[in-house]
């Protein structure tokens, strides 16, 4: 965004990230369907039901997971509530200061939100207490410590793992139908593992995972989320730029590919963590 | 879930699986705006219009090369089966952004350095689908405000109702169907420029109804070509009823 | 309000506008007395209870009203909750981006609600279910889709029009005073027809209904709401100028006059809006 | 409704339909404000307070020929029967303009290009009336900060009560009465400056309670002469009470 | 504040009051531990369950009390609600517009609120009706009506005479747990009279009771809260400078002896209030 | 209220009256950030970051003379028992403006006029003292920036529980026990810039834990020095964790 008011300066770099895209090559030496390290650590928040660092590059962010009593809303009164909300730290980046979210960040969330509520990963019908009175409200809290883009991967990364590492308390309903919190700690009930990846169009060349410097230059992203068996369950194009149709195909294979990568890696870190190992 | 497409196939409203819902199309029907134009389909009835090239402000917004786009989707308080709160919703700023994001691309920015373009997609009435008919409605409100375009931008949805891939999805079939696919074409230059989807397909579903929504996206273009010879060449001919 | 800033262009539309007001003319070719063409159609919006679309010269707006059930306030738990809420869209006029509303949409909308509270048009006794717990409220959303002059009789018109065509679900309480809603469909039970005139002053002129050019030059503006019955039921002083006491008296027999004749109209629409015709 | 007004014609306070409230005025009661004044009308108690002409924030509201005036009306959170919300409500929003506009015709702004002035009306109690109290403080207000003026601003309510016009009425007349109808007047102009309307009156009523208010405005401008008398040549002599 | 956006200014009037403070002397001619006049006023606002206004040299501040009926928050279920807010109007001085409250405004109020709250001088305990479902509210507003320095004196002081004064309806519950609101008036119960006291620093220098001109060159201030039994129950630094060790021992003792001179009066103006005096 | 010093006089997780919690402080963990630290205080987890000096928006800030200080102390939604919301709070108001406060008798403002130095201190979670781990860490972060500054500073509560003058409260005492003094010293200068008291103390009581608290200052100083040498250059030894 910055970058926006020099447009000098926008088009060199563009012109070089454009020249080595041209040889297949990018500034950081990646390949152009290669993404940066991922490191996912959990329960790095106790105070959280569930929680997870993941860095991609030098992009860093911790979601926390809290389980709530609440109401249900009045037109979902058999659903528990699910809401997720990113926000871009100050500490993230010189251009982020306090303030309320913007379309940047509200865009972010909602993406998130809807990978893992499309994917069913949670069964919210499952969260229910007293129909149309009393059901569990899981809040999705994601703070970016540090920018160096893909966000939409790194939180949606972030916020898998830590749902699928949350604990909950029980509860047991009266035969009068009074809720009672148990002391017993039981998992949050999950099924499925939805993963976003993101790809960058500049010029021609379509390239997975990009970094800030390659964002501020690209002409467009798409994302689309994956799950376990290889289905597609959402899908988000950004930026003011257009893909040909053979390249939405195209994209859609990356996320296929680079899905699995990662879904094999939280995969081992959740079962790491239920073995009490906290990071991968 | 209630049963969406019965024995014979067809939908809810009547509709075959590749069918658009009736289509009305305006332009030009605002006396204050620079440009403007009317969108009915099937329930949606959207006003979208353009004001600009215009002064920039906050003035350190201004690009020195280009002119800046601005743009809001709205949903009139009384546009929904519940009233809708006043307050703007993080639904409509994420709308109002892709929106946005979709007609970018078609427009020829440099040719107004220094300026800013307003664009104001306004729900009177909504149904499944608002963000294509808004998308479609907005890019002939800035046909008709004479901006520089590439392309025209047509929109449409496809998705998966009751397991099979339909066209153009309707308020019931997006609430209790398994999937929409919002998309928007610009058809002579053939770039996605707005692509969303929510719910789960398999790589064979998500091509079908991918290409599904790309044909939808060209029966639209050929209406809103239609609107804008109406508009601006005064002929009469009957509007071509698509969903007929 | 933009001519607030170009004074010699302010200045001389203002010379132009008196000069012609010295003869008796306008602008627009019509005499001080008369109204622009107002139109009105009922039955624009099928998802609201009642909805009105009125066009008053170049001015057009939009009237939805919703009927739902809530909770009365706590300081009148024997009255239905009554909400009028105008909005300017931007697509209205050039000078109007979106925001929260300015203190004349406030007014505007505090205007027309009087109007319509103070004649007594809804008795909002007769819409209690439950006293102190349960209420119909009657939502009146008013959007303003282009703007040249006149507004609170425009919105105010359209507002009583989607009223008086309001239909709602029946209710029965049954026997323990539980609440059911019934598909029977009845009319929003409505009394008089409220309507409110607004007369400009400019230089020493009185003039019925002003454009948004006469505005923009006016020194005063007073509206006057009448009802059926030749009575006042509400009224409103705005701009920075006063009137003397006889104006005062002169523009109350404008707004009887030109009241009268805009009821006769809404009274068509609204007979005909029953026998199934949407516009006048 | 209770009974307002009883078989002698006297108000629930003891009143005549053309009394007004006991009225207490005192100019110039702020050390930091460039002028003041404080009024009590019923029970009624409020500040109003004049800054200016100031510099003009933000720039661009600037007027090259006159100074612009900035109004709030603003009720404390402990002014009304139950605590009022600090958050500023829409009914404060319009009288803080009806207010301004009441005010603007009296002020010779042309003297002051360039600049602000700002009127702030603080309501400490509020009883009915408030508003044309306000009014009528603002005024010796801006008397008192040495603004040039044309004429000085009285304001005072009447309406109809139990079928009865009357004078300036209370909080339970304007909650449980007819009809209230706030009006200002400049006195030595004749001109007519705030006027509003409340609540159902026939054409006779509507001449009678508008002559009876012009009436008490013209009681109130003899009260706030003698106010700013007193502040400006000292003199001493007791005020006349309204009312008694 | 203003000041700061002329540090010639700023620096000559800093100079001036230094060179006083160096003889011991203040720019009003007071001591260093001298505080300006004090005058306090009782039942200043009828509709008010309290209320006082009170002046400190030019500072004037009036606040009223309300008692309401409210639901308590969730983690206090059996404790009144006690809310205090401050607010400068814009009557006070020429640097104040309209405007949320800012963090100089929010600081003042939780401070008053500390002083309050800490030194226990309402139980809030015996103001619960139902536990966890029905208490008191006590609502502290303040409204700054001329600003000359140390607020927090003057609101802490115009809050505390407020609340040992304030009377409220008594209650009682049915046999069967209803709350009903009886008419007879009981005052607030309250126990100590907590007073805050503020010491500016400036240079080597510490003075009781800051001025505004004093505020605008001050390094820091302490204000200390103390209760009748000479114990200490609040505390707050502010402004971007530090006080040494011993300062803070000094400033101890400097809260102490005022505190007990303040703490007299107050007494006296309550007395007063009982027997139907509204003034000292 | 719970027993919270039990016969041994040891307190609920173990700590002697005058133990610090165990403490980890590290410098520079931030890549973007100009300066940079992370604390763990207890249960307490929080980054400080400084940007700056950098430009100053809106512009009417600038001080001519000095840099501006900005601080912003915030709490992330998970980091506290109940979830917080995540709208700023007053609390979170107050806290920004104690920490600015408190860290800017330390800077030397006046080596670079026009210029902004922002400070942002992110509550991962919290526990009691949250506020001085956050001034503690921010100081580190300035260090690590280079912004100049006339000493460090170090921040520590005590307070009193259970009848006791402690150190450093952890969250169950700051709840449930008697007192809470949060402190911040420049251990060099010898200078307290954070001071904040609730709760009832004796004038004894209040010289003891006043004192106490700079004695934790004192050992957190330590702490301070060991960190960033740590980071600076390079050595391994192992940290002193105080609470051992």
């Amino acid at each position: 965004m910055v970058a926006a008011k020099r447009p000098v300066l926008e088009s060199l770099r563009r012109d070089h990230i454009i020249e080595l895209l041209g040889k297949g090559q990018r500034v950081d030496g990646r390949k152009l369907t290669e993404q940066r390290k991922l490191t996912i650590e959990t329960n790095v928040i106790e105070k959280a039901n569930g929680s997870a660092r993941v860095s991609l590059g030098d992009t860093e962010v911790i979601c926390g997971v809290k389980i709530e009593l609440g109401t249900p809303f009045p037109d979902t009164p058999d659903k528990a509530i699910l809401i997720v909300n990113a926000e871009v730290l100050p500490i993230a980046s010189p251009q982020h200061e306090p303030g309320p979210p913007d379309e940047e960040v509200i865009e972010l969330s909602r993406v998130v939100d809807r990978g893992i509520r499309e994917s069913e990963m949670i069964d919210l019908s499952k969260l229910v207490i007293i129909p149309g009175q009393k059901v569990y409200a899981v809040f999705i809290d994601i703070s970016v410590i540090n920018l160096d883009g893909n966000l939409i991967e790194a939180c949606s990364c972030a916020a898998v793992t830590a749902l699928a590492t949350a604990k909950m308390k029980s509860h047991e309903l009266s035969s009068s139908g009074e809720f009672k919190q148990l002391e017993d700690i039981v998992p949050l009930p999950t099924n499925r593992l939805p993963v976003s990846i993101t790809v960058a169009k500049i010029g021609e060349s379509l390239l997975v995972d990009p970094s800030m410097d390659e964002e501020s230059v690209m002409d467009a992203r798409l994302t689309l989320t994956t799950d376990d068996d290889g289905n597609f369950c959402a899908g988000q194009k950004g930026e003011p730029g257009g893909f040909s149709i053979d390249e939405v195909f195209q994209v859609s294979e990356n996320a296929l590919a680079s899905g699995k990568e990662v879904r094999e890696l939280m995969k081992k870190v959740i079962e790491g963590a239920k073995e009490g190992k906290e990071t991968n | 879930m209630t049963n969406l497409i019965d024995s014979a196939g067809l939908r809810n409203d009547g509709r075959k699986f590749n069918e658009l819902r009736p289509i009305k199309l305006e332009v030009g029907i605002l006396k204050n705006a620079d440009g403007s134009a009317y969108i009915e389909m099937g329930k949606n009835k959207i006003i979208a219009a353009v004001y600009g090239p215009k002064e920039v402000h906050p003035r350190h917004l201004v690009r020195p090369d280009r002119a800046i786009v601005k743009c809001r989707y709205h949903m009139a308080s009384f546009s929904t089966d519940t009233r809708k709160n006043p307050a703007p919703s993080r639904r409509e700023t994420e709308i109002s952004k892709i929106i946005r994001q979709s007609l970018e691309p078609a427009l020829i920015l440099e040719d107004y350095p220094r300026t800013a373009i307003h664009i104001w997609v306004e729900v009177l009435q909504s149904d499944g689908g608002s963000r294509c008919a808004g998308v479609t409605a907005a890019s002939l409100a800035l046909a008709d405000a004479g901006i520089n375009m590439r392309d025209i931008v047509a929109s449409c949805a496809a998705g998966k109702v009751d397991g099979k891939v339909v066209l153009d999805l309707d308020n019931i079939e997006d609430m209790e169907g398994e999937t929409d696919m919002p998309v928007a074409l610009m058809p002579n230059i053939g770039e996605v420029t707005l692509f969303q989807m929510d719910g789960i397909v398999s790589p064979a579903e998500f091509k079908e109804a991918f290409e599904l929504a790309l044909s939808g996206c060209q029966d639209l273009y050929k209406l809103q070509k239609q609107a804008l010879f109406t508009k601006y060449f005064g002929t009469d001919k009957p509007q071509v009823q698509e969903g007929e």
